[in-house]
């Protein structure tokens, strides 16, 4: 029954004296292959007949069926966002380095890229042993989703394909290519793998928010099924969750290199790699909570069973885990910021307000990570007057952390603006103006923000929900404007010292390191909740989950997991990042010391 | 010092709007807005009208105040009057506790005032000549001693408090079970040694206040006690009766003792309960008679003992009780006191028969089909105790282990000791440290109380205590001295390290 | 090597603390609803305590039958199964109570008792479909209405219901638009209760004449809101609680509601 | 609040400012004021379990901002090392040398000697309603049924009043013993009962919730909790058994009439 081929592909003696480049086209056609031929026999034992002897279940040895499914979908999905988020700003800074004609940005795209090939193959690796154990392990399930979505499989192949043949023609074919050419590439592979993730969500989505079917289950719809409530949600969360992931990899491979680097010049560029790596997840980060907000919104709107399930039933606890994961990335990015302007000559006049922004950040933190009913004694209850604490339950409602978010999103962007100061003084005539204005701006956004946050506590649930996209809306608003001045009043800007990179303390490189983790253990606990809000059920409402995992498991235990799969995860990345590494050493160019700061174009 | 107290309230007086010789009524709009309001918070209960004819009132007791009345119990001024307007405000902001009548902290002042002015429009007496009454005064109290104490139970007894609140304060005086209201409602003198619950406010100046001005419609009249030190001296002893404040326990802790007697009970710490009224199955809808029970629980090799005490205004101890009597539903409200004799007191403790697995009990009220309780069961009328196992309070049959009753009735307090072996076969054991579900019951056979009418609490617990418990010192001494070897450790290393610099 | 084995503990440290901070929250397992979870190894006793559960719920039993009700047998439409567990015993000659309860249960025309008339749709068929699991539960708790429940799900009761092959466990009608009135008559079983093509009451009135008797809109309603006018000698808050119960309400589509209205209103008699 | 302690606080703070410490001072400062806040200045106190996650998120904070920068970093190794060597420092050093372990034995007495708390778990207050439940045998959708009187607010506001009236005097016959006169929870009763009843008033309850997850709650009351919402400590009743759908439904209706508020609406899909 057990087919070795996957499992083979994951093993590591077929990677021994071949060359990287062969190895890398032969696992991604391998798993291109072996993705195809497994899905064949699925074809064919969805239209078999339905044998009353096969089993619904199958338990896979020693940690269950539900464990390594769970591992295995995660690693996947680890993976995968990772592959799909390179591309996205590999291309983006090569049509920054086409466009200013840097060189710079070019090697970077390329020391991106390359990444890029061996992690394909352990995704589609990941992809087939997946496809593989839900076939063995949950054939009836298998079945029902194959009853669903048989015809989707056939772009998936077809798209699967089209995204090898793109990205090692991408990779291989960096500087070979008319550089239009070239960039058409990247695009074209970011289309295509965007394409597959929209396909994969659709069958993930269903099981959660089905669509499209009878009361009996039956397909009625593909279109409905497919583009179920939770799908597009899912789609804008996870592209920009992806990229925000791959970002901070991307930044930890260069906080690898650069603990390892043996020159200054070495040090200088994954230093530099490292901050753009970084500055891309922390953009990606500050508008992923409004994408969740939507998909909870979405999630509640189908059923108020599966919302409550999620926001107010045992899983409220997660979010305060969650809340805790998310004020430490902020925590870390705001530090990393801070440990960086170390490195600019002027920066020294913006210390003073460090520890102001962190008082803010921790502040906001706080609320943040304060849960609405409280675990207390009876006693403690007691003199509380019940589960909610009449001063800090006001703390733990969603007015409270919308505003605590959005103005923790302000301070980061805060702290942004000011290490890209750090070395400039803007030379035009209106830079007190400016400042006044960009001030003014933050201000009445913070105030405006705030004001809602506490307006929310007078008016009704479906009010206050539709609070958060004003307090959204501002946010962005303040963000922009604020940015455009700042282009503007820095425009020709003085510059007043140098950025000495490569002059990093180690301790920012596993800031970099903390940020990479937090990122990947915070995106296991959602695909744990995902999954678990489900509860007993494989397709929420249609098919029950009848298994002996049919349980929800504790967060603690679901915490274990997911700790598990993120060493793995970064065991795997490891090898990744050191197959990568074994590529000859002039990839890049030194970078140029004279003029601004590489990366900060990049940024906008 | 007496001189300086009656200038101040000759200043009070002075001040005070009642010299206006014009009532207060508001204004048209003032009492308009009253009106919406309420009607909106107030007439559920009180009625539209104001004669407390309303769907609330059917339900409550004490009943909801009729305003047409014009007879108010909570004032500051002379019995028989109206009462000032500072006191509807009270009533209004502060409520009433243990009755319907909650306080209303978030109206604004405007919101009370306007209340005020149209809850006067009830009563004619109110735009009458009546309505500016005539206050008392209440001086600044001085200090309290032992002595005011001593000297305030002299004036309990010299006028006659006893006959209604007992010898001991706890409401159980020999005409208190007589006692009707204005409206012949039965209505019982108030339990002093539960100041907390009393309608009139607990402070001293609250106490003060009613024993003064009497409380209108009921059997408490207005005393006019003298020298005014006297009446602080009342006020004095009253509150030394009881704490602000009850201290509810969640757990009584069963204290290892060699034997088990009266001196090594009174060596324990009492938790206190709060009864409330079962309010669940048919024969809800009552008030029971008692509102707090007080436990203490000891535990030898081989047997477990508890004890309970709960004021009670009179011994029933004629006619019977069970935990499975029949109810009759329809009954709501005992209206006028039932001396009948057909129920007696009863108490019963209740257990889960076997201990609970993870956090699921049996329902509080009996056990339910699927676990049962142990009810300990004393039906006070007769000298032994019953045991009883609950499948749910339609569900109770007698049985189980044999148990040890003892129960006496001294000055409005009941005392009911129950003893049972510590380990029966089949029921729930005592074991060291354990943390045993536990939840009362107590019925007033004077309130009709019988089966499921009856006072009760939900789980609370008993914790069998350890007979020896390790000595902390060792420990202490242990962890202490590592954390000084650390200490002295990473001074050492720094010094050695750093010395130099 | 050194910074790779740092940054692996570094790894170990960071995931370790969000363990950490897993386990401090409250743990709970959430568990599937009891009625999903009828396993072998269950005692008659708690197979006895889901079957209740069954029996007010998914089994809608009570829309007709009561439970110890203590009515004069005469004045009720279907029987009281108080005492049950005891009489199944005694009904048949040779048939012990489990294999006269199964046979009640799925061949329920095949015995009918004494004062009463057919028309108990078959338990184990849409619209209710109990598994046989299901039933044998249902069976224990009824054991227990006067006796001692004996049935476990090993328990071999001679039947099996045949898994259909729609993907939902306990699979309910197929339901879709474009049926016609008779057809939606037949899908949601309203024969089961009502004759349509002679005058005899089964356990509502025939309905061979209702278009005669009654408007389109008093049929509507007379479905809808079936107690808003309840026939002479009929029982109100059967149907609803019937109808409700089997959710048909939920499922049946406006098209499919025109379709029967107007076939009832079709039927005249004769 | 407890006002006193927070200037006390504050002037501490104000206080140090003038002395100029080191880093490691102001950290240790900062620790200990937002220590204090937590216990000390909110009344009632934070429970904990929430005082030793704020303590975590400041200590991590508190560390952040010592190793941000060089300068800082080295102040604070610098200090340290003073402290532990210099002469200067020697009596303090001393006295931190005993008072900790003195601080350790002391918390293992306390430990030792205070009376074990009873297990306390930490609820559920929201728990997830089913999808539906059965009430007296008809299934209810709790997603889907709406309150089927709630449309004749604006329909037919005279017949909506007679609803409201039938659910205050529901209210007052069955529910005014625990949520009290003013629906916050505090009635006659309230003070016996653990958890204490739900407070309407308060904006996080009713006004939260889709008028079907208060029948829920209300129709299966505390024995109806699922498993993640135990212990079932609650008293509330389940209701099915004494109140009929309508007055579910009524008294839903009078309980946001009263308090002014507004269920949540359902969201409908864009």
């Amino acid at each position: 029954m057990r087919d070795p081929l996957p499992q083979r592909l994951g093993e590591s003696r077929y990677f021994w004296g071949l060359s990287r480049e062969r190895l890398a086209v032969a696992g991604g056609l391998l798993a291109a292959a072996a993705a195809v031929l497994l899905l064949a026999p699925i074809e064919a034992f969805a239209s078999a007949p339905q044998d009353a002897a096969n089993p619904a279940y199958r338990e896979f040895p020693v940690v269950g069926s539900r464990v390594i499914m769970w591992v295995t979908a995660e690693l996947h999905l680890m993976f995968a966002a990772f592959v799909l988020a390179v591309p996205m700003f590999a291309v983006i800074i090569e049509i920054i380095g086409y466009v200013s004609g840097d060189k710079r940005y070019d090697a970077l795209a390329y020391e991106f890229t390359k990444l890029l090939s061996v992690s394909f193959s352990f995704t589609a690796s990941l992809g087939a042993m997946l496809t593989f154990l839900l076939v063995v392990l949950y054939p009836a399930l298998t079945d029902y989703l194959m009853s669903i979505f048989s015809w989707t499989f056939f772009p998936y192949v077809a798209l699967f394909f089209l995204e090898a043949i793109f990205l090692y023609s991408y990779y291989y074919g960096w500087g070979k290519f008319n550089p239009k050419t070239h960039i058409f590439l990247g695009i074209m592979l970011n289309l295509v793998g965007t394409g597959i993730m929209f396909i994969a969500d659709a069958w993930l989505t269903f099981m959660n928010t089905p669509a499209g079917i009878s009361e009996t289950g039956e397909l009625v719809s593909l279109s409905a099924a497919f583009m179920n409530p939770m799908w597009m949600p899912i789609n804008i969360h996870r592209i920009i969750a992806n990229i925000a992931f791959g970002g901070s990899v991307a930044a930890a491979y260069a906080a690898f290199q650069f603990l390892g680097a043996k020159t200054d010049e070495e040090r200088a560029h994954y230093d530099w790699m490292g901050y753009i790596g970084n500055f891309i997840a922390i953009a990606a980060l500050l508008p992923l909570p409004f994408a969740g907000y939507w998909l909870g919104k979405e999630i509640y709107a189908f059923s108020q069973s599966l919302g409550i399930t999620l926001m107010g039933g045992t899983f409220s606890w997660l979010f305060i885990i969650q809340a805790i994961l998310i004020g430490n990335l902020f925590l870390a990015a705001n530090y990393y910021l801070w440990v960086s302007m170390e490195r600019i000559e002027g920066a020294e006049r913006f210390r003073p307000y460090i520890k102001y922004l962190l008082i803010v950040i921790a502040g906001c933190f706080l609320v943040w990570a304060t849960p609405h009913s409280l675990v207390a004694s009876v006693e403690e209850a007691r003199k509380m007057g019940g589960a909610h604490h009449p001063v800090l339950g006001v703390l733990g409602v969603m007015s409270a952390k919308n505003t605590a978010v959005n103005i923790l999103i302000l301070t980061t962007f805060l702290s942004f603006l000011l290490y890209r100061r750090g070395n400039k003084a803007p030379t035009v005539s209106w830079a007190k103006a400016g400042n006044i204005a960009q001030i003014a701006i933050f201000v009445s956004v913070v105030v405006f923000v705030t004001f809602l946050g506490v307006y929310g506590y007078f008016v009704e649930a479906s009010v206050r929900i539709g609070l958060s996209v004003p307090q959204v809306l501002s946010v962005i608003f303040c963000m922009i404007a604020v940015t455009t001045i700042d282009v503007f009043m820095y425009r020709n800007a003085r510059v007043t010292g140098k950025i000495k990179w490569g002059q990093m303390s180690a301790r920012s490189q596993y800031a970099l390191f903390f940020i990479a983790l937090t990122f990947a253990w915070t995106m296991g606990l959602m695909g744990y909740v995902r999954a678990g809000m489900r509860q007993h059920w494989h397709v929420y409402g249609v098919l029950e989950d009848t298994s002996v995992d049919a349980f929800t498991p504790t967060l603690g235990y679901a915490s274990n997991v997911v700790s598990i799969t993120v060493l793995i995860f970064f065991v795997f990345i490891a090898i990744v990042f050191w197959l990568a590494g074994l590529s000859g050493k002039k990839a890049w160019e030194p970078a140029v010391k004279a003029g601004g700061e590489p990366g900060e174009e990049g940024a906008e | 010092m007496r001189r300086a107290l009656s200038m101040a309230a000759v200043l009070a007086f002075a001040a005070s709007p009642a010299l206006a010789q014009e009532p207060a009524l508001g204004t048209q709009a003032q009492r308009d807005a009253g009106k919406v309001l309420y009607e909106a918070k107030c007439a559920h209960c009180h009625g539209l009208n104001g004669d407390a004819d309303a769907v609330g009132a059917a339900y409550l007791r004490p009943a909801p105040r009729d305003f047409t009345s014009s007879t108010f119990k909570f004032r500051t001024t002379m019995s028989g009057e109206l009462p000032s307007d500072d006191d509807i405000r009270r009533s209004i902001r502060e409520g009433m506790p243990t009755t319907g009548m909650p306080p209303w902290p978030t109206l604004s002042r405007a919101d009370v005032d306007n209340l005020v002015y149209y809850i006067k429009t009830f009563a004619d007496d109110f735009s009458g000549p009546f309505g500016i009454p005539e206050m008392i005064e209440i001086p600044k109290a001085p200090s309290v001693s032992a002595e005011t104490i001593a000297r305030g139970r002299e004036v309990f007894v010299e006028n006659q408090c006893v006959d209604c609140h007992g010898n001991g304060g706890r409401g159980s005086g020999k005409s208190a079970p007589t006692l009707t209201d204005q409206w012949d409602y039965h209505i019982r003198p108030a339990d002093l040694t539960k100041r907390w619950t009393f309608r009139n406010g607990s402070t001293r100046e609250d106490i003060y206040r009613t024993f003064n001005t009497g409380l209108d419609g009921s059997p408490m009249p207005a005393y006019e006690i003298e020298p005014i030190e006297d009446r602080w001296a009342l006020v004095d002893y009253v509150v030394s009766l009881s704490a602000d404040e009850p201290n509810y326990a969640t757990a009584v802790v069963a204290t290892p003792v060699t034997e088990i007697n009266d001196a090594a009970f009174e060596a324990t710490p009492p938790s206190l309960f709060a009864i409330v009224g079962q309010v669940v199955e048919p024969g809800r809808a009552f008030y029971p008679g008692i509102s707090a029970i007080e436990a203490r629980a000891l535990v030898t090799a081989d047997q477990v003992a508890v004890q309970l005490r709960w004021n009670d205004m009179i011994a029933d101890t004629r006619g019977m009780n069970g935990p499975d009597l029949p109810v009759d539903e329809t009954e709501r409200w005992i209206g006028a006191p039932d001396t009948s004799g057909t129920f007696s007191d009863a108490v019963a403790i209740q257990f889960p028969t076997e201990t609970p697995e993870g956090v699921e009990m049996p329902y509080f009220m009996f056990g339910d089909r699927k676990s049962s309780v142990d009810l300990w069961f004393a039906d006070l009328a007769g000298p032994t105790g019953q045991h009883y196992i609950g499948n749910g309070s339609g569900n109770v049959r007698a049985g189980g282990p044999a148990l040890g009753l003892r129960a006496a009735y001294d000055d409005g307090m009941w005392t009911a000791t129950f003893t049972r072996d510590r380990n029966v076969e089949g029921h729930i054991g005592f074991d060291e440290g354990a943390f045993v579900p536990v939840a009362f019951s107590v019925w007033d056979g004077f309130n009709a109380e019988s089966g499921n009418r009856r006072g009760l609490t939900s789980w609370y617990y008993v914790y069998v205590d350890v007979a020896e418990k390790p000595s902390p010192v060792g420990p202490m001494a242990g962890y202490g001295f590592l954390t000084l070897l650390l200490g002295v450790g990473i001074t050492a290393f720094m010094r050695r390290k750093y010395s130099g610099a | 090597m050194k910074n790779a084995v740092k940054i692996f503990g570094f790894a170990i440290l960071v995931t370790a603390f969000y363990s950490y901070v897993g386990q401090t929250v409250p743990q709970k397992i959430t568990y599937p609803p009891e009625s999903a979870t009828l396993g072998a190894d269950m005692s008659s006793a708690e197979l006895a305590e889901a079957g209740e559960t069954i029996i007010s719920g998914k089994g809608t039993c009570l829309g007709c039958h009561t439970i110890g009700s203590g009515a004069d047998p005469s004045s009720l439409r279907f029987p009281d199964l108080g005492g049950i567990g005891a009489a199944a015993a005694t009904r048949v000659e040779g048939q012990d109570a489990v294999t006269y309860l199964a046979k009640a249960l799925y061949e329920p025309n095949d015995f009918i008792a004494e004062g009463f008339l057919p028309g108990m749709p078959t338990i184990n068929r849409p619209p209710i479909g109990l598994n046989d699991d299901e039933i044998k539960a249902v069976i224990a708790y009824l054991q227990t209405l006067g006796g001692e429940p004996t049935v476990t799900l090993v328990t071999d009761l001679g039947y099996t219901t045949e898994v259909s092959a729609a993907p939902t466990p306990g699979a309910t009608a197929a339901v879709g638009s474009g049926l016609d009135g008779p057809g939606v008559f037949q899908t949601y079983l309203c024969g089961t209760c009502h004759n349509i093509d002679a005058a005899g009451a089964l356990a509502g009135p025939s309905l061979y004449d209702v278009g005669s008797r009654l408007s389109n809109a008093e049929i509507y309603e007379a479905i809808m809101d079936p107690d808003a006018t309840i026939a002479d000698g009929f029982a109100g808050g059967v149907m609803p609680a019937t109808l409700g119960a089997t959710g048909f309400y939920t499922k049946i589509s406006s098209e499919e509601l025109r379709a029967l209205v107007n076939y009832l209103s079709a039927q005249t008699g004769g | 609040m407890n006002v006193l302690v927070i200037l006390a606080i504050i002037a501490v703070m104000v206080a140090l400012r003038f002395l100029k410490p080191t880093i490691v001072v102001w950290a240790i400062a900062w620790w200990f004021a937002v220590f204090a806040m937590a216990n000390y200045g909110i009344d009632p106190p934070v429970p904990t379990s929430v005082t030793n996650m704020f303590m975590a998120i400041v200590t991590i904070a508190l560390l952040a901002y010592v190793t941000a920068a060089e300068g800082r970093m080295r102040e604070a190794g610098e200090s340290l090392v003073a402290f532990f060597t210099s002469k200067k420092y020697f009596i303090p050093l001393v006295i931190m040398l005993v008072a900790v372990p003195l601080l350790v034995a002391f918390n293992v007495y306390s430990s030792m000697t205070t009376q074990p708390a009873p297990p306390a778990a930490g609820r559920t207050i929201h728990p997830p309603p089913p999808a539906t439940v059965s009430f007296k045998g008809r299934t209810v959708d709790l997603n889907n049924d709406v309150n089927p009187y709630r449309h004749l607010e604006d329909d037919d506001s005279e017949a909506f009043a007679q609803h409201v009236d039938n659910g205050r005097r529901v209210y007052y016959e069955n529910c005014v013993y625990c949520h009290g006169d003013n629906m916050a929870g505090d009635g006659h009763f309230a003070h016996g009962f653990n958890p204490i009843p739900a407070n309407f008033q308060d904006p996080t309850t009713i006004a939260m919730l889709q008028e079907g997850y208060l029948f829920w709650r209300i129709a299966k009351g505390g024995p109806g909790l699922p498993v993640e919402s135990t212990p079932w400590a609650s008293a509330m009743p389940a209701w099915e058994l004494f109140l009929s759908e309508e007055e579910i439904w009524d008294v839903i209706l009078f309980l946001y009439d009263f308090t002014d508020q507004r269920p949540r609406a359902r969201e409908v899909h864009e």
